[in-house]
């Protein structure tokens, strides 16, 4: 079983060198520091920022300079700053090449919900609906299962949706899992520890099973 | 072409209730802070307010929130806001809430005389809603309509007094397409200096789109998310 | 009657102060010269400069400096560059206050044909329909009529047009007309030493005279 | 992320007749000089070009349409050049001629992921014919459609080795919008730069757009009208 740590760790595993990547809020953000020393890789931020550096040391954070989740930041050489129709034209325009978000659910033809709870206060779906309609390559990262136990893997989405047929992976706390062209989640990886029986207990989706499965490595 | 007001509240003359106001910023960061303060103080109410956020309770358009000013919030993220939320919950205050990408298209739109435009962000959401969805090259759309501003509040690191803005780093955000999009649009800078001092090809927004300029005082800047690498 | 010199002054005098101005190839290129000083107008040119200065000192020129008709230009204090994309996106929203430009015929409805002559090696609209398409004020600067001695104020265009219902005003050597609303040119003004019938007789559109036609002030 | 090639030769590889290039410029202000003079020696054809203009007879794109390289023109104003009406006029060149801004708007239409924009230009015109017209506000736009660009070819005055560029003058023109809407990008420029040395804030097309920058040699940067004010 991974920590959120773990699951930052294996998802720097499928950053491809030479490619631009947006990190959503929590976890995802994690991935930037597991990302190997010496690939060339550029992180955007939607607020207008390509090249994202490691937070500020005391004393030099700059109040104009913040990544999507509000948090100050630095730049590294290279960096770029653009407004925010650039920023959503060059998401949508698909030259992002990797998306990397939390869910609340996803379904196993990969629709995704992660915006809105219904009879909870909703904040808003930010730029989550343009990223998911728009990034070439989308990897989820969340828990396998909610607080109540339930799996966040399911044949449809119950919540409101926040895009339709385009999450590709999905890396939890027990398993990495491929969303099928066609559908169903395809298991490629297990966490160290957990068992088959484990990852189909906690998928109430389509779980889809060929041969033997191995423990990732991290 | 002089653009220059003396102040904020000069800035402001013309607003009036029930209008559509855009406002620049994402968070706290690049947002128009003598120009809220002057709204606040101006007691104008019934405002539609396109803001991809609406600040915090005790800043930015959270100040505008509290004294019941905004009739509708168009943004992407609402964030932590207790006042908003309870204005929300008991039916005091409207919200659109709008992708991000969408909501900058959109106000872009508006500057470029484009009536509308194509965007897939929301399709097959509940954000598609009665909109028009069309397909090009086998991809679905939505049709998403510019939007028609009243009165736009940027803030910009520097200006002239032709209007002419320079932004600095993450705060440049949506202030150049809110300022684009208004009828009149009016600019707060940090630094104020005469025609001829900015390099003409590092402007980021030209005066053509700035109707009313000043020099910003008493900059808070605040900062929501502090958060620092330890020194080694 | 006026020369190319006369419709350029003529013009200048509908230039208000505080305005933005999009000045066309050839007589409305002079009106740049007539500005009264002092006046606040801001020239736009349509390859991406707001700010038009002189033509440089023998020199100074600047092979990245130039404008719409290719020619070597100067910048001016508060000038600003900026891409077409955005230059035609400022005409498109109407923030151009006013567009000179000449004509080969205009319509007693405002359509204008200024680009194609059917038989000839068309050269192409440049940025003359996107600015006769969105400008909030637009007067043509040409002649009255033609090589052929024919009318260029007409019922409707001959010729391929170039944007329909936009001209508001026609400023010739012949006269100053208004191009109104409900169709028609009404006469505003003669000029030096032209009569009535004069323009009469050169305007082959429906033409509108009331009370007494001033002659122009140059 | 190191996008450096060596020069033009090495920029354009993977180029094939009958493709769709873009190429920024607006008369001869601002042309990609180096990577044209490798097109012209590849002798590649068929291909269809977009750019605002088309060179003259012995300079810029007019150098392409002297080795029949060229199948289509889309401009908005192909000048004065000779050889261009020749091939015109006996049919070896198809030409299609589109306003200016709606030329410029394409380009960026595709930069933007847009597939689709609305313009006023060209309504009740021939260029209409066989397009959709749409109604917004009482008035009337066409539909055009964004560019569908397999290479394209731009020139900026300073790039960095990540592909940033920042243009001069009026030099920017269509280059900022050709950058975006290519499959492949390719640009040259005056003076290539280590990561870091241009300030983040003057950067008119963020690296991302650009696939491969090299060093640009030998820039002619012909004046076309040299049009002066006397001394006194």
């Amino acid at each position: 079983m991974l920590d959120k740590t773990g699951i930052a760790k294996r998802i720097a595993q499928e950053v491809k060198d030479g490619s631009y990547v947006n990190l959503g809020i929590g976890i995802p953000t994690l991935v930037a520091n597991y990302i190997p020393q010496g690939m060339n890789v550029v992180l955007q931020s939607e607020n207008g920022l390509l090249g994202i550096g490691p937070f500020p040391f005391d004393g030099e954070e700059d109040p104009d300079l913040i990544n999507a989740g509000k948090q100050t930041i630095t730049t590294i050489p290279g960096s770029a700053f653009f407004d925010s129709a650039l920023s959503f034209g060059m998401i949508r325009a698909g030259k992002v090449d990797l998306t990397i978000l939390g869910a609340m659910e996803v379904s196993e033809n990969g629709d995704i919900a992660n915006w809105k709870i219904p009879g909870k206060m909703v904040k808003g779906m930010g730029g989550a609906m343009d990223l998911v309609a728009s990034a070439k390559h989308i990897i989820v990262a969340m828990q396998h299962v909610n607080k109540a136990g339930e799996s966040k893997l399911l044949p449809k989405c119950d919540l409101p949706i926040t895009g339709l047929r385009c999450v590709k992976k999905i890396v939890t706390e027990l398993a990495v899992l491929d969303v099928l062209p066609d559908g169903g989640f395809k298991l490629i990886e297990r966490a160290p520890g957990v068992s088959v029986e484990q990852i189909k207990n906690a998928t109430a989706g389509k779980l889809i099973i060929e041969g033997d499965i191995p423990e990732m490595i991290l | 072409m002089n653009k220059t007001v003396t102040n904020a509240t000069e800035a402001i003359k013309g607003i009036n209730d029930n209008m559509v106001f855009a406002f620049g910023g994402f968070g706290l960061c690049g947002i128009p802070e003598n120009s809220i303060s002057a709204l606040v103080k101006s007691g104008v109410k019934g405002l539609t307010c396109i803001s991809n956020n609406a600040g915090v309770d005790d800043f930015g358009i959270g100040l505008m929130l509290h004294q019941r000013q905004v009739k509708k919030m168009i943004s992407s993220y609402v964030g932590e806001n207790a006042e908003f939320e309870r204005q929300l919950l008991s039916g005091e205050l409207l919200v659109d809430l709008i992708p991000q990408g969408t909501l900058a298209t959109r106000l872009m739109a508006a500057g470029y005389g484009m009536p509308a435009i194509f965007t897939p962000a929301g399709v097959g959401t509940e954000v598609a809603e009665g909109k028009e969805v069309r397909t090009f090259n086998g991809k679905e759309y939505l049709m998403e309509y510019a939007f028609d501003v009243d009165f736009a509040f940027v803030k910009a690191w520097k200006g002239d007094t032709q209007g002419n803005l320079i932004f600095r780093k993450t705060s440049r955000n949506f202030n150049p397409l809110v300022a684009m999009a208004g009828k009149i649009t009016i600019a707060e800078v940090e630094e104020l200096v005469p025609a001829g001092e900015l390099d003409p090809d590092h402007i980021h927004i030209p005066g053509i789109y700035v109707h009313r300029i000043f020099q910003g005082v008493d900059y808070e800047k605040r900062i929501e998310q502090r958060t620092l690498t330890p020194r080694a």
